[in-house]
């Protein structure tokens, strides 16, 4: 599964992207913050306040509760400051 | 007719794309053009550089302009949103609403600008006059309750009733 | 600042008028332009004639400028009304306004459209395809409810609590 | 004092102004319809609804109620369509 990162969640775990193979048991968004934050501390920084990093999947916004499924891409951000 | 959108790094020409939506036609009575520059925020500030999510911000835009297009009769509707560093006084965003009356393009371009604001996946970082990148621009709880008020209304017995 | 208001038979230009606006600043944040089309109705109109209360007309689009900018931190307001005969397609009416961020000029465009269309003194009538002079355009009760919008809230002690 | 019509009003009297005296115990701005409707079939046409022809005293709108004064000049017209 590939997994994207943009803004300060980029800078922080200090790569934009990465192929992951996941553990079995993991099944939704939350599941697999939990999961990245085990890794390293990198990744404990950017996940420090969870509810405050946003996720889409396949390009769609979804919530912590978002079924992972089948999905190709998984993207983590911060609040979107466009426009 | 689906709406215009593009995402890029390019400046863009808002008299060009007006032309593009409106040349040669007689049904449109309104045009509503928004269009957000950078600020130098009093001097403190050489760019802003953006960053966006490729693929995302396209379809994330094209979905909420779509919706734009089904809420309101609009006869013409472009998107356009830049990406990169934006020096002080150029465009970032254009948002340009066609439609017989005055009300729809109003609204419509208001409730785009709210939407991609919260929605569309770019974020702006502040490159300081003074030397070096600054911080990430933050999110504003301001432009989340602006969102909000396009809400649809509650759809229950009760809905409407407000 | 004052807001520029022109009152002429002549087409504009947007681009220049927004650029005449714009071009050197750099605390400018949001362009509202709002853009009046003559229809042709379906092809059942040769053109629109305006007629207008010289004098009165820059008085009154004047007035009505001076209270958006009185009601909205403006960086910059131009209003700009034609008269004569104007062809489907063409432009009527521009109001331009700039502001920091966007909820002021959205905001002061739609005011000030809503008061140009019930309040400054021109009156359109229909040159029809098919020949001849048709009549006056009616007023329409849809638009002073648009502009009773914008009343300022009851100032009493129960002011604001709606 | 000078009296201007426009639109449909200046069509019905059958000119675009005109230079009037008026008599003694004309106060409003109704006082002088009343007075312009005695004058002729095209003014009386002109304000057969009295309610839906719109006035001006030098350039400012006014109600019916409002006072002539030292008026230069009185415009009467139709609801406005401009915009």
């Amino acid at each position: 599964m590939k997994l994207v990162y943009f803004a300060w969640v980029r800078e922080r775990i200090g790569k934009a992207e990465e192929e992951v193979s996941l553990p079995d048991g993991l099944v939704t968004v939350a599941d697999l913050v939990a999961w990245l934050k085990g890794r390293g501390e990198e990744y404990d920084y950017a996940f420090e306040n969870e509810s405050v990093v946003r996720a889409a999947i396949d390009h769609v916004h979804v919530k912590p509760d978002a079924l992972l499924g089948h999905a190709r891409e998984i993207a983590f951000f911060p609040p979107m400051t466009g426009g | 007719m689906p709406a215009l959108v593009r995402v890029q790094a390019e400046p863009f020409d808002v008299a060009a794309e007006t032309a593009l939506l409106t040349r040669g036609r007689a049904d449109i009575g309104a045009v509503v053009t928004f269009t957000g520059l950078c600020r130098d925020e009093g001097g403190r500030l050489d760019a802003l550089e953006l960053e966006h999510y490729p693929g995302m911000a396209e379809a994330e835009i094209s979905r909420v302009a779509a919706q734009a297009e089904e809420r309101w009769p609009l006869l013409g509707l472009t998107v356009i949103h830049r990406f990169g560093r934006i020096a002080p006084g150029e465009p970032i965003v254009l948002v340009l609403a066609a439609s017989i009356h005055r009300r729809a393009a109003f609204e419509a371009a208001d409730f785009l600008m709210d939407y991609l604001k919260t929605q569309a996946p770019f974020w702006k970082r502040e490159h300081l006059r003074q030397g070096g990148a600054g911080s990430w621009v933050q999110a504003k709880a301001e432009d989340d309750r602006a969102a909000q008020r396009w809400a649809e209304p509650p759809s229950g017995p009760d809905g409407g009733q407000i």
